[in-house]
């Protein structure tokens, strides 16, 4: 095995890493806020895709402003899920399991429409840097990894500070840990879970429009997303940003190696069993502070 | 009530067309697999994502040694829940021990383990190719060869399987799961097994699950790595949640769900996905106790009526 | 008797309403026989989206002509297309609805190999002919006498890559495939590669709907071979060769040339060769006229699933006219014979019903994203 | 060890995260006694309890019962042993009903596997008849008469604790081990519960007891004294009231 190929992978398994850490940062930001374990987080990310590709490819807006409507994009479609989905199901008394369901109906649904409307075509984005390559010695990374690397990272912080600094960010916390206390010092509960989902469809939104210049947009994107960001969040602690992206990068990290190492054909059958031994060894989640098992 | 809907059920395929007794073939099929996620879901708190591995093992085994070693179909079935069993054993034992988040995790990389190698080992299971030709079962010489021949043969099963469940939720052993999903320290105190416990009931779901493959690898006489997917192991989890985890005949229900309600929509065009999507979502919102839960209310609902009026 | 009669059927209304939709929406113009219904079911959602919409296109426009053309001597057909949404189980029931509720004369579809195994065994133990546009499938099929395939089998696609290779006299190959139609190519392949000197230095696969393959596509690059084979059903896999600086030519299969995945290929869709049969961008002269009335008709250019589907009712009716709509067996029989399809040439009364030959394929090269025909001709008879 | 110890807790320590909770904590529990243990929060009673129940294992010492070492025997198989334990917060099973909840009470009864179980054998049938028998029984001794078929969710505080208490001595256990059992009680419940104790006691259950509550602690024979890990006094009620350890402990004086 050539050093070239061992630097490759890394990047590789480090790209991958950063990719599921921001589908599973959503995941961790919405469960945090409601305790829903969100089944359409990588659809929020097709959606944001879908209309980066409409403004940057088809209308031929700049970059940035195209980004943006990406996001803003996410952002409100979390906004919709939550009051047409999730609060209707709440207010009839949904368990865990509902919320699941319901969510994943969403990734159905966002699907579908996709392929009903966008077609079936994957449709390539310019990156931020085109497709521009980096080379690390004789390896290379798009320069637009690069940016979704730094530009994730800076996404944690922000949603750190947001949850110590930022009132907001507080208030949201105190409605998903006692709703009722919450309510009682005048905290509208309800409101602060709307908010959660909005900042999870932004946070999704930010994925969706890093990570499709990187993969193409394809309707059948978001499920897949979703189960690797469901994988990382989870291993990191559901609830805790940094862990999703620590786990993520783990996942990311495993597969690479696995397929470098071992066979690229039992590359899944590797990772997983990996997923499966780590949790036995370490029940309360790799960055959970004390607590049940798996947080 | 039970009995109508039994008596519906022996005369449908008499008067139903081929398409609908098959379908109907297909919602026994499911239910039967499906009761074993219900159950562990309903009453253990389980959520079990790895169905589809079983499933598959049921009909790989029956699809592998009735062609190619030419054996006999119920010797494949019974060869195909013992497997299940066991891999089931072996795979609860360490995975059983987590919980929550964790052991949803770890069901759904179990799915996905399973889903690989059934994939790469295609020397058994002919990989994407499938294995055709799968023997179909007879009784003393009468094929059942026709979704009108297999469907009693599949209601039957499911009346087995749905009576054994039954059975478990009232006994000794029912009591100590429900114990063990509300309060597990005070259920351990009392002396219940938790692990050991969740560990059967496991395996218990597996075999069923088998059971239920094997089944559907004689009656479409094909099987291929399609259809123990993911996607799989996801519909058996919505046959739980739509059909009302808590009740074990909502598993029927459930079952109906995923197998009529796209067949059906699928007549209005390319449109179809979403229509279900839309379907699955609303009837979650709208029965959060599942079909079966909320049928159950109604039936008390009825009962108490009739007794005020009693009083009265 | 009367009482029973009368319960039985309040307990049918009562749990059959749900099912009414299903049991009578059925439409029965078969009974009122102008028109002939031919069944097709394709994959127009889920993974295999990208072939089913395709043929579909192409089986509608033959429609269309075939019926102002007077259909099947005066009578006009209809095809009903049915959607399996890639699921073989859901294959299977469309298939029953299509054979026993609308009584159609003849199947087409599968668009996938695992969902024409589910029908065959159907079709096959109803004698009913079926014109699958797939691949040959398990061993079992070559058993099924009423079932035909229109594209060659994997074994032939595998065959038509390693002719080109050996006229490029590339030696050392590595391999980059998808763990589904990659690798039915790849398994024939790693038979035949002796054959024709060819030696695999690097195999890597990855998952169907793989996101990002470029470790793989780096360990095939780190073996460094001559080509490099990229089979799989998604853009994804070219992209991450060309972007980890695979400089070597690429060679693809059928699978892979769909105008779905070279657009998803963006700048990326460059030296890479195609095996496959029609050409859009310059069709052979048997072609010519197919392709200009796709492109009037739907303003894109076809490909080759397109073509299939074309071909499949031209087939149908063809054999409908000689044998008439009712015998099943005689429209078995009357298909069983060579026929020139504008996607390739069949020789169905070949032993694998499908009979197409190496000179059939033709070879399509992407140069900065556009396709090109190659000169290159697969000359000898398999 | 002498014949009538019963379990004895022996030079025990645990710490969580660097702080230690227990430090070689050493009491005695002798057989047919009601033995108490009481001290200021925080002390470390709920942990040497979760030691003494298995919930915890001891980082040192050993918990010995009828003469074995059971500290590292799982909760289970301490039940089985015939240690039984009730909860600081009651831990009834809310969604069965009071008779569902007595008859979980019985489990340890009876035997039938899970395969019978399953198949719905008549023993297996006979056996859930005769468990629920035994929760009637259970239901007019402790008064819980009415509500066989209420919620267990929708009783009083009051109620689950009689509840759970009821469901723990079902299986006749060798030694009670309740924890704050009056807490959240009024008045006459905690006398009624001090009537129950003093009778289980005389029908031969050994209890441990752990409480706030100093009049309901008049029962034990013995008091242990915990403070900040320790064991700083242990011997009778009245004597240990005026130890002045005992009372700079609690009045911090």
């Amino acid at each position: 095995m050539t050093a070239t190929l061992f630097i490759q992978s890394l990047l590789a398994g480090i790209t991958n890493g950063f990719v599921y850490g921001l589908i599973g940062l959503g995941i961790s930001v919405i469960y945090r806020g409601t305790r829903v374990v969100n089944a359409m987080q990588g659809d929020f990310s097709l959606v944001a895709g879908i209309v980066l590709y409409l403004c940057s490819e088809h209308l031929g807006y700049p970059i940035l402003p195209s980004f943006l409507a990406g996001v803003l994009a996410g952002a409100v479609v979390g906004w919709t899920v939550e009051i047409f989905f999730v609060r209707p199901t709440r207010r009839r008394g949904g368990n865990e399991e509902s919320f699941l369901l319901v969510t994943l109906g969403g990734a159905f649904a966002a699907s579908a429409a996709a392929l009903l409307f966008f077609g079936r075509d994957s449709r390539p984005i310019r990156g931020l840097g085109g497709d521009n390559l980096l080379d690390v010695f004789d390896a290379t990374i798009r320069v637009h990894a690069v940016w979704l690397i730094a530009l994730s990272i800076a996404v944690v912080v922000a949603l750190r500070l947001f949850y110590t600094r930022a009132t907001i960010g507080k208030a949201i916390m105190a409605a998903s840990i006692d709703p009722d206390g919450a309510t009682i010092i005048g905290i509208n509960v309800p409101m602060m879970r709307t908010l959660t989902f909005v900042l999870g469809g932004a946070v999704g939104g930010i994925a969706g429009v890093l990570i499709s210049p990187l993969i193409t947009v394809n309707y059948e994107m978001g499920l897949l997303l979703t189960l690797k960001g469901f994988t990382a969040a989870i291993i990191g602690t559901l609830g805790n940003p940094f862990g999703a992206v620590a786990g993520g990068l783990m996942l990311g990290i495993v597969e690479a190696l696995a397929i470098v190492f071992v066979s690229s054909g039992y590359k899944d059958v590797i990772s997983m069993t990996f997923l499966i031994l780590i949790m036995i060894a370490v029940p309360n989640g790799i960055f959970a502070r004390r607590g049940r098992a798996g947080g | 009530m039970a009995a109508a809907g039994v008596l519906a059920l022996a005369v449908i395929p008499l008067l139903a067309s081929r398409e609908v007794v098959d379908l109907l073939v297909f919602t026994a099929l499911y239910s039967i697999a499906g009761i074993g996620v219900t159950f562990l879901l309903g009453q253990c708190g389980i959520i079990s994502l790895a169905e589809n591995v079983f499933y598959g093992i049921g009909a790989y085994a029956t699809a592998y040694v009735t062609t190619a070693l030419g054996w006999h179909w119920l010797v494949a079935l019974v060869i195909g829940m013992a497997i299940g069993g066991a891999v089931a054993t072996i795979l609860a034992w360490p995975v059983l021990r987590l919980s929550g988040h964790f052991l949803a995790l770890a069901t759904l990389a179990l799915a996905t383990i399973g889903h690989v190698l059934f994939l790469e080992w295609d020397w058994i299971t002919g990989g994407t190719l499938g294995i055709g030709g799968v023997a179909q079962i007879s009784f003393f010489g009468c094929v059942l060869n026709t979704p009108q021949r297999f469907y009693y043969l599949a209601w039957i099963v499911v009346g087995i399987v749905f009576w054994l469940y039954s059975n478990l939720l009232d006994s000794r052993a029912g009591c100590a799961m429900r114990a063990m999903r509300d309060r597990p320290d005070a259920a351990m105190v009392l002396g219940i097994d938790i692990h050991q416990l969740k560990v059967k009931v496991f395996v218990l779901s597996a075999m069923v699950g088998s059971l239920a493959g094997s089944l559907f690898a004689s009656y479409v006489t094909f099987v291929s790595v399609d259809s123990f997917g993911i996607e799989r192991a996801v519909s058996f989890l919505l046959i739980a949640v739509v059909g009302g985890a808590q009740t074990i005949i909502g598993t029927i229900f459930g079952a109906a769900f995923v197998t009529l309600a796209p067949n059906l929509l699928s007549r209005l065009g390319d449109v179809h996905p979403l229509l279900f999507a839309l379907a699955l979502v609303l009837t979650v919102i709208f029965l959060p106790q599942g079909i079966g839960g909320f049928l159950q209310q109604q039936i008390r609902r009825l009962f108490e009526l009739s007794r005020l009026g009693g009083d009265a | 008797m009367n009482t029973f009669e009368a319960t039985r059927r309040s307990v049918l209304t009562g749990t059959m309403s749900t099912l009414a939709a299903g049991c009578f929406a059925a439409p029965v113009l078969a009974q009122q026989s102008d028109p002939i219904s031919i069944g097709a079911v394709l994959s127009l959602t889920g993974p295999g989206a990208a072939l089913g919409q395709a043929e579909r296109s192409g089986i509608r426009l033959a429609e269309k002509l075939l019926n102002e053309a007077g259909g099947v001597n005066g009578r006009i057909i209809r095809v009903l297309v049915e959607d399996d949404g890639s699921k073989p189980d859901i294959a299977k029931s469309k298939a029953e609805a299509l054979i026993f509720n609308e009584k159609i004369a003849l199947m087409i579809g599968a668009s996938l190999t695992a969902s024409t195994g589910a029908i065959s065994a159907l079709t096959n133990s109803e004698k009913m002919p079926q014109i699958a546009l797939t691949g040959l499938g398990p061993a079992i099929e070559l058993t099924y006498k009423s079932l035909f395939h229109l594209l060659p089998p994997q074994a032939l696609n595998a065959k038509a890559m390693l002719e080109y290779t050996k006229a490029q006299n590339f030696k050392k190959i590595g391999v980059l495939h998808d763990s589904g139609y990659g690798q039915l190519v790849y398994n024939n392949l790693k038979t035949m590669g002796s054959d024709y000197g060819v030696s695999f230095v690097a195999v890597e696969k990855f998952e169907v709907g793989a996101q990002d393959v470029s470790t793989q596509a780096a360990k095939v690059r780190a073996a460094d071979p001559e080509a490099v084979y990229v089979i799989a059903t998604s853009s994804v896999p070219f992209r991450a060769a060309r972007q980890v600086r695979i400089t070597q030519p690429i060679i693809s299969a059928i699978g892979s040339s769909a105008y779905d995945y070279v657009r998803g290929m963006g700048e990326y869709a460059d030296d890479i060769v195609f095996p496959e049969f029609l050409v859009g961008e310059d069709p052979e002269s048997h072609q010519k006229a197919f392709v200009d009335i796709y492109k009037a008709a739907y303003n894109s250019l076809p490909k080759n699933y397109e073509a299939a589907g074309w071909d499949a009712v031209h087939i149908a009716v063809n054999a409908l006219k000689k044998a008439g709509p009712t015998e099943r067996t005689a429209i078995a029989q009357a298909m069983r014979e060579p026929y020139r399809g504008v996607m390739a040439s069949y020789n169905f009364a070949a032993e694998d019903l499908t009979g197409i030959e190496l000179s059939s394929y033709v070879y399509s090269k992407l140069v900065k994203t556009q396709f090109t025909r190659l000169t290159f001709k697969a000359g000898t008879k398999s | 060890m002498s014949e009538n110890v019963l379990m004895r807790v022996d030079g025990i320590s645990k710490s969580f995260f660097g702080l230690s909770v227990l430090r070689c904590v050493t009491l005695d529990i002798a057989q047919g006694t009601i033995t108490g243990l009481i001290g200021p929060n925080g002390a470390g009673k709920s942990t040497l309890f979760n030691i003494v129940s298995g919930f915890l294992t001891p980082d040192a010492g050993d918990v010995i019962y009828k003469g074995k070492s059971i500290a590292r025997t799982s909760v289970t198989a301490r039940s089985r042993l015939g240690i039984m334990r009730t909860f600081q917060t009651p831990q009834i099973f809310d969604h069965m009903t009071v008779r569902e909840n007595l008859v979980v009470g019985c489990h340890k009864l009876s035997r039938s596997g899970f395969l019978s179980n399953v198949l719905g054998l008549r023993s297996s049938r006979r056996e859930l008849a005769k468990m629920n028998m035994i929760a009637a029984g259970a239901l007019n001794r402790f008064d819980l008469k009415g509500m066989a078929d209420v919620r267990a969710g929708d009783l009083t505080t009051g109620q689950q604790r009689l509840l759970e208490l009821a469901r723990g001595t079902l299986a006749t256990p060798d030694l009670l081990c309740l924890d704050e059992p009056s807490s959240g009680l009024n008045a006459d419940e905690s006398r009624q519960l001090r009537l129950m104790l003093e009778h289980l006691n005389r029908e031969g259950t050994t209890i441990f007891l752990v409480s706030h509550d100093m009049d309901l602690m008049e029962v034990a024979s013995t008091v242990n004294v915990l403070c900040f890990g320790e064991i700083i006094a242990q011997g009778n009620f009245s004597s240990v009231k005026v130890n002045p350890l005992v009372r700079e402990a609690y009045l911090g004086a």
